[in-house]
């Protein structure tokens, strides 16, 4: 057994609480942006952590989605969905004034710079939800932050404006060219990891594999964080559903996506498992 | 109906309703998530002789009313639970009965001596389910194979003895009674019914290998009700009842139906806090709402 | 996906949707209301030796994704279908295959005797899940029994003979291949679940009796894809499936798990013309949507 | 066997179509009128006769109700539905717009007189829903209708101006006297059975069989009709499910609700039997 040895999130932080739609705007085909007042949810979601949320009428098991937007001033936290089946899709046409229940925040986010210096965060697709919290939680520890943002087309980019003010330069890449650069978002790294001490994460596995492996060679010293995804039962360790490959002392173990992760360094993931999967596990 | 309820040989609960395994970890997920008072039982994770990684992912899937799990009893092994985490029980007020797991009756055994002296332990419930015992038969399908698995257990352990049974077998009542003559303090039904979830896009099954695994929630309540009345029937010992419980309402009808405790499983994960809830709900005459 | 299917000895369906017994009568509904045309086969209501009135009500009772019932095989009797019925069915584009019911392998034996000559009986399928057999077993849940009352059946007709296997039992391969040996032409799979339903208001089951009936509908899906993957691996016969469909999509997933046909059950109660519109979008191809 | 001698409905008339609700409106406590525009049951729906609505999401099997209001010029039917379960919860919260499947005209509605004369409608609570569709066609064929209306209480009686126009002088009576007598049905038939060609009866069992007893005694040689109830799993007569007690030549026989009744004349039901059936069957 192995997951004493690697952290795990405090599941004291989470609560389960009824949360209110404000409402939902779509953002492009298939991708909403789900507002929900959560008081508790608001004063405690750090960049990276997810939550639970059940729909009912719906599937019986909630979905985990990570924290996209955090307004402690409004009390709300928004999620950016990508519709993708039933649970999602029923977010997805949520009436305002309808009830969800959210249970979080659950995982472990990503790890906050003590002292300041430049992030780079790489999004490919829906994978950018947590970084518009994320950036800014940065920029206001003082972090100069910089974007990488990427889609298969325009109109599936996570929107600028959801973002914080205040970012360095960044760069868009779209695999049809429709927006930005043409190409994947690996072709426009290179150049953005000069100077950079950390690198978040978050997209499909072969993205984030790449996205690490190119680092660790371009810019050995940088942190290197990704967020993973993994079918979920509970989102609290007793299901033991989550299971994703992970290293422990350069060892294959099998780690809790929801305890461990989602977020975890490059160099704890076994990259070599991850790619076994089957491919709905992307 | 809500208040203590007595098992056997020194079990008693404070309340008829439990964690099922499997479904609850250790316990300390709920004791950190503040959802373990109230609660009459926690029954952990299946436990082997030795650690066990589980299996492979996906592990999980979901169909309507219900979920398939194939985990592969991923677990510390025995040495962890009695020696790390059994003091951390301490003073908790739900007992915890430690689920154990096992491809041989040796291992049963091995498990169950481990745990006997182990004074936060309040009981034993055998997860008889496990494939790959003699003859090419389920340990828990055999009548034979099940009193025998009873017997050597019950000779190695004075803590209260519960069987837990599978559903997918021909007779349930049978198998019951024959644990109950091998010893039993008590069984408990019903563990998951072999179900399967395909995937036309993949063209194979959801779930790794032939894609068998086992079926919870909701979805099985009916046939779990069955199941439990027949043992009920059947058998002289008290008989704990587990399927797809989601509200005091559905305790409440195992227990009409003759069950002497109730665990709830898979709503725990999606309703974290039910079976405290339920619990209280129970206890406060509520559950016919 | 969706053409024509053979299943054996000369009984030949013109694509792969059948509507289940028991759930569409004798067919005479589903004419009137013009949702026979495009089905491949028609299973009738189980039919014994002598008329049968049925169990007193309630008859069925709703869980969620699915129903009980205890109808008690109400039908007018062998006499009746042969002679009255048959003559009715003449025409029709699907096939109609007689489910047959009994209580001993002479009552089976009698019904498919009279039903032998009768042309427009395109096949017999033998519901061998009924209580009150031999050694105080049901007939479906025992080998030896399945293995017998198939060959003494298989001795009286010339009729391709699907034999329906009930899921209640631990090994639904072993019986599947006792009925192969028996002279089965194929399988089908699987009839209801036994289920409960407890009234808290009554303090009873909400059926009469002790309340054990069948669960059928979407429910039990995963549970019948896993009987039927097994008797698929098991078999060298086609494999017939049934249980929750309710979809073109379930429908696929059945064949694409390796069954040679299907059979739509419960789904015909609430969605009337729903095993012709499966047929229909299998064969064009829109089953995938 | 039996079903083959008594007479059942002709299922040629059912259509299964996608009704939308125009609206619902509550009538009393749990009592609401639920208004749907679907064009092939006007046109085809006979008094008595009843329809299958489907409720997605909602439970599994669809639910009975009877036609009570037929509008053939604006297309629509209305069903007085008294809140039971969770089928009828769910249709009760309709919201306009949406869409119900709406099977039917199924069943053997009541038997309409060639030669005109008197009829009484007998009504016990939400019993009363087929009486409007019925006195509007009674009426139509210049029959004098008289309606005997029982109900626990004032707010649970079929509220008067759901009736058509030109009814005979008609009694109210109520458990607890809140409009109306007080009593029971039965208390106030005697002196409305005088003259009555036709009665026709709709409630609890108890009802109906107290109401039919008294009318073979007062008057023999009025026709009784019955609308009785059964739990259906199909509506058309395929599961089997429906069956209820009836008497046929005197022999008690299982019949099918669904196409032999719900209508029945009141010499056709074996009372004893459904007397023994448990209490959730009334
Ligand atoms: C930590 C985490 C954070 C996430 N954040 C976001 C987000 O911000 N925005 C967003 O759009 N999506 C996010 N996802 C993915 C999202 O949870 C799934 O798209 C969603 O669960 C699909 O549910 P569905 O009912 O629409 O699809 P369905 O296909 O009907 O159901 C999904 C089912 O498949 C299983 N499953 C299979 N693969 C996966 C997978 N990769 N992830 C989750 N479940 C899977 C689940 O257990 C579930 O039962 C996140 C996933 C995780 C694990
Ligand atoms: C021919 C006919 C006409 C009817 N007309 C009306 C009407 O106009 N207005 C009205 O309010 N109600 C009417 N009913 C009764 C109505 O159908 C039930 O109240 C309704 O089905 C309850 O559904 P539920 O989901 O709310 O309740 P639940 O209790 O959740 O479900 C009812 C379930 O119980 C079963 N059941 C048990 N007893 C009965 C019973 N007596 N009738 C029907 N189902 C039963 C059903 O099979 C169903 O599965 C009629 C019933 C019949 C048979
Ligand atoms: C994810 C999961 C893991 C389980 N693990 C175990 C186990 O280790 N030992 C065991 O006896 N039962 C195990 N079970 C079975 C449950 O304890 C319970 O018997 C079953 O899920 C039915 O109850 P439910 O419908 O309330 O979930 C597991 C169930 C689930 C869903
Ligand atoms: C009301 C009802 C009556 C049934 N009667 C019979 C029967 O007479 N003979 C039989 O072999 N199966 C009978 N069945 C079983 C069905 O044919 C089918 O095997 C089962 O319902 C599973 O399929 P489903 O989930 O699609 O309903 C009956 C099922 C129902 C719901
Ligand atoms: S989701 Fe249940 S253990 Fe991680
Ligand atoms: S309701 Fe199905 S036969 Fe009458």
């Amino acid at each position: 057994m192995s997951p004493v040895q690697l952290p795990e999130n405090d599941l004291s932080r989470a609560r389960d609480e009824a949360a209110t739609c404000l409402g939902v705007e779509e953002l492009g085909p298939g991708l909403h942006l789900l507002t929900l007042e959560a008081p508790a949810a608001t004063s405690a979601a750090l960049p990276g952590e997810f939550a639970q949320l059940q729909v009912e009428p719906g599937p019986l098991l909630r979905r985990p989605f990570s924290f996209s937007g955090v307004d402690p001033n409004r009390g709300t936290v928004s999620f950016y969905l990508r519709v993708y089946g039933e649970g999602t899709r029923k977010l997805a046409h949520l009436s305002p004034g309808s009830t969800v229940r959210l249970l979080g925040p659950l995982g472990r986010g990503f790890s906050l710079p003590e002292t300041s210096g430049t992030s780079l965060l790489v999004a490919g697709g829906v994978g950018a939800a947590p970084f518009p919290h994320l950036a800014t939680q940065l920029l206001a520890r003082g972090e100069r932050v910089r974007w990488l943002n990427g889609a298969a087309s325009s109109d599936q980019l996570l929107p600028t404006r959801l973002m914080p003010g205040g970012l360095a330069p960044s760069v868009q890449v779209t695999d049809d060219g429709s927006s930005g650069r043409q190409g994947l978002v690996t072709d426009a790294l290179a150049e953005l990891l000069g100077g950079v001490d950390r690198v978040y994460a978050c997209g499909p596995n072969p993205m984030l594999q790449a996205v690490s492996q190119m680092a660790a060679r371009l810019r050995p010293e940088a942190l290197v964080e990704v967020s993973i995804e993994a079918p979920m039962g509970c989102g609290f360790g007793t299901c033991l559903g989550c299971s994703i490959p992970l290293l422990l002392q350069g060892a294959p173990i099998h780690g809790l996506c929801c305890r461990q992760g989602p977020v975890l360094a490059a160099d704890q993931v076994d990259w070599e498992g991850l790619r076994r999967q089957p491919a709905h596990l992307e | 109906m809500g208040g203590e309820v007595v098992i056997g040989r020194g079990l008693t609960l404070d309340n008829p309703v439990g964690a099922a395994s499997g479904t609850f970890g250790y316990g300390f997920e709920a004791e950190r998530m503040g959802n373990l008072a109230g609660l009459g039982a926690v029954f952990t994770k299946g436990t082997t002789v030795d650690p066990r990684p589980g299996n492979a992912p996906p592990r999980i899937a979901e169909v309507p009313g219900g979920m398939l799990n194939s985990i592969g009893l991923q677990n510390p092994g025995v040495e962890v639970v009695a020696s790390e985490y059994a003091p951390r029980w301490r003073g908790w007020a739900p007992r915890v009965i430690v689920n154990v797991a096992g491809a041989t009756i040796e291992d049963y055994v091995r498990v169950c001596q481990r745990l006997d002296p182990v004074p936060e332990v309040a009981a034993v419930e055998l997860n008889i389910s496990c494939p790959n015992i003699a003859h090419g038969l389920d340990l828990g399908v055999d009548p034979r194979a099940a009193a025998a698995c009873t017997r050597a257990v019950r000779a190695v352990t004075g803590k209260a003895l519960i069987v837990k049974l599978t559903p997918n077998v021909t007779d349930i009542a049978e198998i019951g009674r024959a644990v109950q003559d091998g010893g039993a303090d008590a069984v408990s039904a019903v563990n998951t019914y072999l179900g399967l979830k395909w995937s036309s896009n993949r063209g194979r099954p959801v779930l790794p290998g032939a894609g068998m695994a086992g079926l919870s929630g909701p979805a099985i309540k009916p046939l779990a009700m069955a199941a439990v009345a027949r043992l009920v029937a059947a058998l002289s010992i008290p008989v704990i009842g587990i399927g797809g419980i989601a509200s005091a309402e559905d305790a409440r009808e195992f227990l009409e139906l003759g069950a002497r405790a109730v665990q709830i499983g898979t709503a725990n994960f999606y309703r974290p806090g039910i079976a405290a809830a339920c619990a209280a709900e129970l206890q406060n005459g509520r559950g016919a709402a």
